[in-house]
């Protein structure tokens, strides 16, 4: 167990470093992040004075080390655009992307699952196949193109949810949550989703997969020659051993859901930290787009295992020292 | 003596595996709509009346006007122009050569390239396994929208960037399932007979392993190539894909985008349309492929 | 004598697959007594788990039972619906399968496996429930009960596996266990033991067991009678030392024939040509016609019917084997 | 005495008002602090808290600050926070644009509690304008604050009419009315300014009733909004000129090659030539078409209700058959040549849209013109410094420049001025276009005082400049806001979107 | 040694170890206790087999048959102890040598499906490694296959056939096809008609014999059931946990077997002749070759074990007739 924990650190240090080291040189060779600071009408010298200020007039290794120099001070650099310290306004930016993919995934599981049991269990049913061309649908549209029918629809058109923004934020139990009041929840519903929507088909055809296979399975037939209910057979034979599957794979979606909050984030609008690295990206604000690979590896590897971990706690054939090979 | 053939199927497995497929007409209708999507792209300079991306052929004049008016040079622009004046019929066409041939093109050297290295760490298991196996987690730890983004915004714009950008976030998940199969094989007993009969590891790997490994190949490669597809979009939405003046489907969207509160809604609508069709048929044929190569679910 | 515990009559069990229709079971009959042990063999694909699954109305589309008639305790289960069916699965009719490995929920514990299965039948308290468990463990022989019940399966060998499944299956005492090789997997030390649990149990309670399996020597040890299955059908039915040491058809001939040590050390062994066919497309007459040495014009044109012989057997044959023939 | 909710097109990048040199960050530091100058909403000089000012010599000026003005924590204002918020600009640590330029070369000194006095070292014209760009901090409440204790409120104190209530990076700007504001107490008890980037999403929001007043309408969607009952729709002409600048600094340029892809003599430095391509340009098109009327067509650097602009100066006619003729005497017809035009995408409205427009045009008169778009960061830095010797790389750009200061001088100087690092002239002169008449008439405006005589030196330098096709103007684009009924905003050309603005 | 020896093992162990990691050896530094797992599958085995001769390896599963069987093969290499091939230890042998042994000596699968490649049609499985090695060109490769196919009772027409077009026993045939086209002395036959029905497990037993008489072919027969090999071997070797406990002619053995795990085994079989027949004589589970028990492996289970068979691991004690057992019984007894 802690071997393993130690494995996935190391790897986690890997990507890092190597993921530092490209954003760090590639963003360098991409442009100069100092057209980007500057004002339009920004004369010669205003250009010049901020090249040297920032030390962009240095050769990039030159900066390199000093970015390494600046780390092993716990300086992991300031934004640019900002000015503050480029973590510290990622870590600012976390909760609301985390409360975010949270709810997704919250939405992916309670509509996808019962979705993809019954169609699991029924595959010949017509709505099975509804709900399976909608799984595909589902699938196949573009996150950043439902986001905006989300919007016209519910908020332009029917007027029912706010369009845009995150509710008011209270700190409950030391984390920042807009999750109390109901305009929190109005607030979220179509972010969320819109980012669960890809998931909501992936929980479908996990579910529906997982169910029939598990129906072939001797082990629901022995429970059927048992003389169990129907229900406790789906209820806890089928829907323990699809929840293995679905708990591993979601789990490891919570990263590309953060991820794509990017995307969910610039439509909607959401003050979480996708809409910053976007910014960022354009504006070439290099020390956050370091930091957000930074944070974001960290929280995936800490996410990986926290999956792993339940994985096991799931599966009681899975010991985590095993896990390697 | 006499042996009576058990079960003599008198088809070959290939024609057993198209029956089954052609027994859904969902996925025949997705195969159907996929076929007629490429034939469009491979034949879009015969079938679009106007080259969209030749300058001398577009007129801002004709730019933002609903479907089917005509345009200043005469032919009628059935799905209506964009915001420079391009037909639409015609940059879908045109928009759908590229957003193919990025998501097939990619998707087939990704494939390649997982193929071999999923390969070689089944076959040769031990270190070389255990490294390549590191780096394929590490990739897939990392979302695939995050490091394309991050990507592009590297390599700069252009078709071969994306293309790029895209192999990269790909072929880890054909190495992971191609080693997953070829695990499975490997450990069949038909690999230690050819081992036992003194056939060389190349031989092996190439000729008997690889075959067994390539139906999940196949379905993966679908989903990843609309997968593929859909990411471009994205990242053309976002600002980072393709560049403007030759666009792909995801730039046509994205560029119509800023209309689709202004009534014009064709501009964006249509290449949405294209796009999800031919995301969707794609996903209709892996999704059958899936069920027809997956012989677990084998009834 | 008295009521049978199972009176199978006629029984058609057929699969209506997109190849066409597999006569899977195909008039099928035969009867167990209180505490008789019959013991079904057949090669593979000869449609002994079907059998076995149709009695406990567990045949899923696209097979269907399709005529006949099953009697357990006198009483028709047939035409029951899925609940009725449901209140006498477990209850009063139990089955064990092959696999050990697969039989039990890999995520669940033992304890709840089992408990589940009293409580579907009796309301009784969790606490009782768990205690007949442990009885039910330690009645075939699993030490330490107690304790074995909070594992989980993937922590117990084969043969525990295997126990627990028949444990499971003893729980509330059913009239009738139906055992699907359920020795097949097993190692011969193991095989063994369980043989001797099983026998030992179906003298103690009396319940009827139908014990499934390809190989004859297994049911030769345990079994008060045969039936030898081919293609859907039961060729020949009989006492264990009527079929064994006298059979009657040609297959059972065979097939008893084929087994080593019936023959001499060393010597090619005596076997039947061809193998065994498809099930999707029989013949019309008698379905061994092709593989049979014996086979007549009247094996071509129909089936057999079962003949029943004083000795208490029955044989489906046109050209049934007899002592008289032989001299 | 209501909430006022505002949604913003881009992001303030911070609350403190001297650290990034932003249209979004000087707009919302505008409620909070306040500069000694106003510009009103056509960027007219006024009082702000200066109460009056007097040239004393051509090097010294002298002004009297309002009395009775109250800082918001209750502390008065007074010449030392002058003097304090003059030191703290040029020092305000990792600024990525600093307001440095503004204060430089200016002592300013304190004559008494209401009076300073400031000395420059030449004759500095654009002293108001100048002091209109800093916002007055208080010497009490900033000392020894840093730009992150302004962003979470700790010495974000001025004068202003409205207090600083929070600043939640990604999110929103709050500010709440001041009730002791020397200009009486402002009309909204509250305003949140929401940042929306995505210009649907920004039309949606207000669709929606998610904010009140949106700034930015997207030109797609200013004609349906201004149709719309649920909405009115102010716009003001903007100071950003878009324009094409052509490479005059090399005899062969890296993207202008003869139709079989050969090397031929840069075309650009052929006065004809560049007065064809203008003439090519069908200005009004592009306004209609593409900015779909959100823009006014143009030949000069700003329109000419600006102070220094010239009445003379028409908007090049539309004229493809004098264009070609111009070429053809050129000697470039009928062989024609190959062009690529370079632009950013997303930093201007339409930004390449307008490009591809202007490329067909070209392409009409028999330049094979493609089109090559790159994000701003990498366009701007090729653009100025992509070819060898940190020269600017592409043959010919499309930019767009805005004039902060109200007047042409800035616009002549950065864009038109021949490069010269040293004198500060032609820092974006991006294609090294040179005019030493021109340069001679500027240097006479920036060291001329007198307004009258300025402007008419400017305009006389805009129109040499546009004589010589130095850049080839396309339009200004407006700038446009759209409120819910019931509320009026006065469209500014500075593009600050001002709760101030906001009338009932 | 003989002069007819084909193939001999002596003291041949093979161990499976999964090592650990650096990052579990870091582990370990701060107190968590990963272990090296070492999988004991064959230990000290010595065995040889001669020109024509069947001897059958007979044991549970899991005591190291197929490991012992894929050594013979040359598929693995053995952790420790020597193979000889014709007398040679193949370590030392040139190429031309090794491909001999591994020609030479053939192996034979259980699951005729999955020693099937199903993709390729049964033609090329049978005539590849032939055509690759020279045995025959691509000309000749067809009627090479043909010839094989008619040996081993396959209808020559069914070379263009893909593995899951025959049934069970035909399979089986071609994976002996297979091995034979090679022109192998050894066919190691690991458990290859367990998988099949009796009818035609009778069916391809016959065949071996047939081989055996017409190629001279010798083999090593992999087997859990006794009935098959006491009916086609000469010798028999009995493993348990790795450890071969008995071996000697297989008449001698099935009449007097010594090994009180060889008795328990014999009694276990169920066998036609004994009907209605009590089970069972012999108490507990196979162990795990990872633990295995100290000294005797099979101690936990032996009705006659003593204090001394956990602690001491029995000598091989060579018995009159060409016999062998471990036992302490023939070695001062069990005190
Ligand atoms: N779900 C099904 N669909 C179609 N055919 C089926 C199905 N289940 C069983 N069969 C067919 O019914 C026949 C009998 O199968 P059954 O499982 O009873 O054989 P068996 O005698 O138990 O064989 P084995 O010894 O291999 O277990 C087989 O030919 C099989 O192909
Ligand atoms: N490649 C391997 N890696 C690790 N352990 C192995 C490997 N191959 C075999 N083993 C282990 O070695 C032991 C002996 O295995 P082997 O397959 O030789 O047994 P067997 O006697 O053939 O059993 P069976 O009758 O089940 O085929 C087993 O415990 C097995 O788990
Ligand atoms: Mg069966
Ligand atoms: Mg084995």
């Amino acid at each position: 167990m802690l071997a393993f924990i130690i494995r996935r650190f190391a790897q986690a240090l890997f990507v890092v470093v190597a993921m530092v080291v490209i954003v760090f040189f590639g963003t360098n060779v991409v442009g100069d992040p100092v057209w980007m600071m500057v004002p339009g009408d920004a004369t010669q010298e205003q250009v010049e004075e901020v090249r040297r200020a920032f030390g962009f007039d240095q050769p990039v290794y030159v900066q390199f080390f000093r970015f390494l120099a600046d780390i092993a001070q716990g300086d992991f650099g300031r934004s640019y655009v900002h000015g503050g310290s480029a973590i510290r306004l990622i870590l600012d930016r976390m909760p609301a992307t985390l409360e975010l993919a949270v709810v997704a995934l919250i939405f992916a599981v309670i509509i996808g699952l019962p979705l993809g049991l019954f169609a699991g269990l029924k595959p010949d049913h017509p709505a099975s196949r509804a709900i399976m061309a909608g799984s595909i649908l589902g699938f196949s549209l573009p996150t950043f193109w439902v986001g905006l029918m989300l919007i016209m629809f519910f908020a332009v058109m029917l007027g029912w949810l706010p369009a845009t923004g995150r509710g008011p934020v209270t700190t409950f139990l030391g984390i920042e949550t807009s999750l109390h009041t109901l305009k929190g929840w109005q607030h979220i519903a179509l972010p969320a989703l819109n980012l669960a929507l890809l998931k909501i088909s992936l929980v479908i055809r996990l579910a529906r997969s997982g169910t029939r296979e598990a129906s072939l399975q001797d082990y629901v037939k022995f429970a059927r020659a048992k003389g169990l209910s129907p229900r406790r057979i789906v209820g806890v034979h089928i829907l323990k051993n699809i929840m293995i599957p679905i708990v591993t794979v979601l789990g490891l979606e919570f990263g590309s859901l953060v991820a794509f909050s990017v995307v969910t984030e610039t439509i909607f609008a959401w003050p979480g930290m996708g809409k910053l690295l976007l910014e960022s990206i354009q504006r070439l604000d290099r020390p956050l787009v370091v930091a957000y690979v930074m944070v974001v590896v960290l929280l995936f590897v800490t996410i990986n295992l926290i999956v792993d971990i339940l994985y096991s706690a799931l599966d009681p054939r899975v010991r985590l020292a095993g896990k390697s090979e | 003596m006499s042996d009576v053939v058990a079960t003599p199927r008198a088809k070959g497995e290939f024609a057993r595996f198209v029956d089954r497929f052609l027994e859904d007409r969902v996925a025949v209708f997705g195969l159907g709509l996929i076929t007629l999507i490429v034939l469009l792209a491979v034949f879009a300079p015969l079938i679009a009346p106007q080259n969209p991306y030749d300058l001398a052929k577009v007129d801002i004049m004709d730019s933002r006007q609903p479907p089917g008016s005509k345009s200043m040079d005469g032919f009628t622009m059935w799905l209506g122009s964009d915001g420079v004046g391009r037909d639409l019929w015609s940059g879908i066409l045109y928009g759908l050569r590229i957003s193919l041939m990025v998501g097939l093109l990619s998707g087939l050297i990704a494939a390649t390239i997982g193929l071999c290295i999923g390969l070689i760490a089944a076959y040769f298991g031990g270190r070389i396994e255990n490294v390549i196996m590191r780096i394929v987690d590490l990739q897939l730890s990392l979302p695939s929208v995050l490091v394309a983004l991050i990507l592009v915004a590297l390599l700069g714009k252009g078709v071969d960037k994306i293309i790029i950008a895209l192999i990269v976030v790909q072929w880890a998940y054909y190495a992971r399932t191609v080693r997953g199969s070829a695990l499975v094989e490997r450990r069949k007993e038909y690999v230690e007979a050819a081992r036992s009969l003194g056939l060389s590891h190349t031989r092996t790997m190439l000729k008997h392993i690889l075959p067994n490994c390539l139906a999940p190949v196949i379905v993966i490669a679908t989903v990843q190539t609309a997968h593929a597809i859909s990411l471009e979009a994205t990242l053309s939405f976002l600002g980072v894909g393709l560049p403007q003046t030759e666009p792909s489907l995801g730039v046509l969207i994205s560029n119509g985008f800023q209309y689709m509160l202004s009534g014009k809604y064709w501009i964006s609508f249509f290449p949405g349309v294209a796009l999800l069709l031919t995301i969707v048929g794609i996903n209709l044929v892996g999704d059958r492929l899936r069920d027809v190569l997956n012989p677990r679910l084998e009834k | 004598m008295t009521q049978p515990v199972l009176e199978v009559e006629n029984l058609a069990t057929h699969f209506f697959t997109r190849d066409g229709v597999v006569k899977a079971v195909d008039g099928v009959s035969f009867k167990v007594g209180a505490g008789e042990v019959l013991g079904i063999v057949g090669e593979s694909g000869s449609g002994k788990s079907v059998t076995g699954f149709s009695i406990m109305g567990l045949i899923d589309p696209p097979g269907r039972v399709v005529s006949g008639s099953i009697r357990l305790a006198g009483e028709e289960i047939v035409a029951r619906d899925d609940e009725a069916m449901r209140k006498v699965r477990g209850k009063h009719l139990a089955m064990i399968f092959q696999d050990p490995m697969m039989t039990l929920n890999p995520v669940l514990r033992i304890d709840t496996q089992m408990i589940e299965a009293v409580l579907a039948h009796d309301k009784v308290s969790e606490q009782a429930a768990r205690e007949r468990c442990i009885e039910a463990l330690s009645m075939v022989g699993i030490p330490s009960p107690a304790e074995r019940l909070v594992a989980y399966p993937h922590q117990f060998s084969g043969g525990m596996r295997q126990r627990v499944a028949i444990a499971t299956a003893l729980l509330h005492r059913p009239k009738l266990i139906i055992a699907d090789e359920p020795t097949t997997a097993l190692d011969v030390t193991i095989q063994s033991q369980i043989l001797a649990e099983v026998q030992k149990l179906c003298a103690e309670t009396g319940t009827a067991m139908v014990w499934i399996t390809h190989d004859l020597s297994v049911v030769a040890g345990l079994a008060d009678r045969i039936a030898v299955m081919y293609a859907g059908r039961i060729v020949e039915e009989g006492n264990v030392s009527q079929v064994l040491d006298v059979p009657r058809h040609p297959y059972t001939r065979g097939l008893i024939g084929s087994v080593p040590s019936a023959n001499p050390l060393g010597a090619r062994l005596k076997q039947i040509p061809g193998s065994t066919p498809s099930l999707g497309r029989l013949p019309k007459g008698c379905s061994f016609e092709p593989r049979c040495a014996s086979a007549s014009e009247a094996c071509r044109a129909a089936k057999p019917d079962a003949t029943d012989y004083p000795d208490g057997s029955r044989v489906a044959c046109f050209n049934p084997y007899s002592l008289a023939r032989a001299s | 005495a209501q909430e006022l909710k505002i949604g913003l097109s881009s992001e303030p990048s911070s609350a403190d008002p001297h650290f990034h040199n932003l249209t979004p960050n000087n707009a919302v530091a505008r409620h909070v602090f306040e500069p000694l100058i106003f510009m009103d909403e056509f960027q007219r000089l006024g009082f702000g808290l200066a109460q009056s000012w007097k040239v004393l010599d051509d090097l010294t000026w002298e002004f009297k600050l309002k009395a009775n003005v109250k800082f918001h924590d209750g502390s008065p204002f007074t010449a030392d926070d002058v003097i304090f918020t003059m030191n703290r600009v040029p020092n305000v640590p990792q600024s990525p644009a600093p307001k440095t330029s503004y204060v430089r070369g200016k002592t300013f000194e304190k004559v008494d509690d209401l009076t300073i006095r400031v000395k420059t070292a030449k004759p500095e014209p654009l002293m108001l304008n100048h002091l209109a760009q800093i916002e007055i901090m208080s010497a009490k409440a900033a000392a020894n604050v840093t730009t992150q204790d302004l962003n979470a409120g700790k010495g974000t104190v001025g004068t202003g009419p409205y207090q600083f209530v929070e600043f939640v990076p990604g999110d929103r700007y709050v500010v709440k009315a001041n009730a002791e504001h020397w200009g009486g107490k402002p009309r909204w008890e509250r305003v949140t300014f929401r940042f929306l980037k995505s210009d649907p999403t920004r039309v949606a929001a207000l669709l929606s009733g998610d904010v009140d007043i949106i700034e930015n309408v997207p030109t797609a969607d200013a004609a349906r909004l201004s149709k719309d009952a649920r909405v009115t729709v102010s716009s003001a002409l903007s100071n950003r000129i878009i324009y094409l600048h052509m490479d005059r600094h090399r005899e062969d340029s890296p993207f202008i090659k003869a139709k079989d892809g050969s090397a031929i003599k840069n075309p650009l430095n052929d006065l004809r030539v560049r007065k064809a391509l203008s003439m090519a340009l069908n200005r009004q098109a592009i306004v209609e078409r593409i900015m779909e009327n959100e823009a006014v067509s143009t030949g000069q650097l700003l329109p000419d209700t600006y102070a220094g602009t010239s009445k003379k100066i028409k908007i090049p006619a539309y004229d493809v058959d004098g264009a070609r003729k111009l070429l053809t005497e050129a000697g470039l017809l009928p062989a024609g040549f190959k062009l690529t035009i370079h632009g950013p995408n997303g930093r201007y409205t339409n930004d390449t849209k307008i490009i591809e427009a202007v490329a067909q045009m070209f392409t009409r008169i028999g330049i094979e013109t493609t089109v090559e778009t790159l994000p701003p960061a990498v366009f701007f830095t090729r653009a100025s410094t992509g070819g060898p010797n940190r020269t600017p790389e592409f043959s010919m750009i499309l930019a767009g420049w805005s004039a902060g200061t109200g007047e042409p001088s800035d616009t002549l100087k950065a864009l038109l001025g021949t490069f010269n690092p040293q004198a500060g002239t032609g820092a974006a002169n991006r294609g090294r276009f040179s005019n030493a008449k021109m340069d001679e008439l500027l240097a006479k405006a920036l060291a001329t005082v007198n307004d009258q005589q300025r402007n008419a030196l400017l305009a006389e330098a805009t129109e040499v400049a546009m004589e010589d096709v130095g850049i080839i103007p396309i339009f200004f684009p407006k700038n446009t806001w759209a409120a819910k009924k019931g509320l009026k905003v006065t469209a500014r050309t500075d593009e600050y979107t001002l709760a101030m603005s906001v009338a009932r | 040694m003989s002069a007819s020896e084909l193939v001999r093992v002596e003291g041949v162990s093979k161990r499976f170890t999964k090592s650990l990691d650096l990052a579990a050896k870091i582990a370990n530094r701060f107190g968590a206790k990963n272990r090296e797992v070492t999988v004991h599958a064959v230990d000290q085995v010595d065995l040889s087999i001669s020109d024509g001769e069947v001897v059958a390896l007979v044991g549970e599963s899991g005591c190291g048959k197929s490991t012992l069987g894929r050594v013979v093969a040359g598929i693995h290499d053995a952790s420790a102890g020597k193979v000889f091939w014709k007398g040679e230890d193949v370590s030392t042998h040139s190429d031309a040598a090794r491909k001999d042994f591994v020609l030479g000596a053939q192996m034979i699968f259980q699951d005729p499906m999955s020693s099937l490649n199903p993709r390729i049609r049964a033609g090329e499985i049978v005539g590849e490694a032939a055509r690759v090695h020279g045995m025959t060109d691509k000309a000749g490769q067809r009627d090479y296959v043909s010839s094989l196919f008619k040996r081993v009772g396959l209808d020559p027409d069914y070379v263009r056939r893909y593995p899951h077009q025959f049934s069970g026993g035909q399979r089986a045939r071609i994976g002996i096809a297979r091995a034979l086209a090679v022109n192998p002395k050894l066919l190691i036959c690991d458990e290859s008609v367990a998988a099949l029905d009796v009818s035609i497990q009778a069916q391809v037993l016959n065949l071996f014999m047939d081989l055996r008489e017409d190629l001279g072919l010798a083999y090593l027969f992999i087997s859990h059931d006794l009935g098959v090999v006491r009916h086609i071997s000469d010798r028999i070797l009995i493993m348990y946990l790795g450890r071969v406990i008995e071996s000697g002619p297989t008449r001698a053995i099935f009449e007097d077997p010594i090994h009180p795990y060889t008795k328990a085994l014999l009694d276990n079989v169920p066998k036609l002749e004994a009907k209605k027949r009590s089970f069972a004589t012999i108490k507990g589970e196979i162990p795990s070759p990872i633990n295995p028990p100290p000294g005797c492996h099979f101690h936990p289970r032996c009705p006659v074990a003593g204090p001394r068979c956990s602690r001491e691991k029995p000598k091989e004690t060579i018995v009159a007739g060409g016999r062998m057992a471990a036992c302490h019984l023939l070695d001062g007894g069990v005190v």
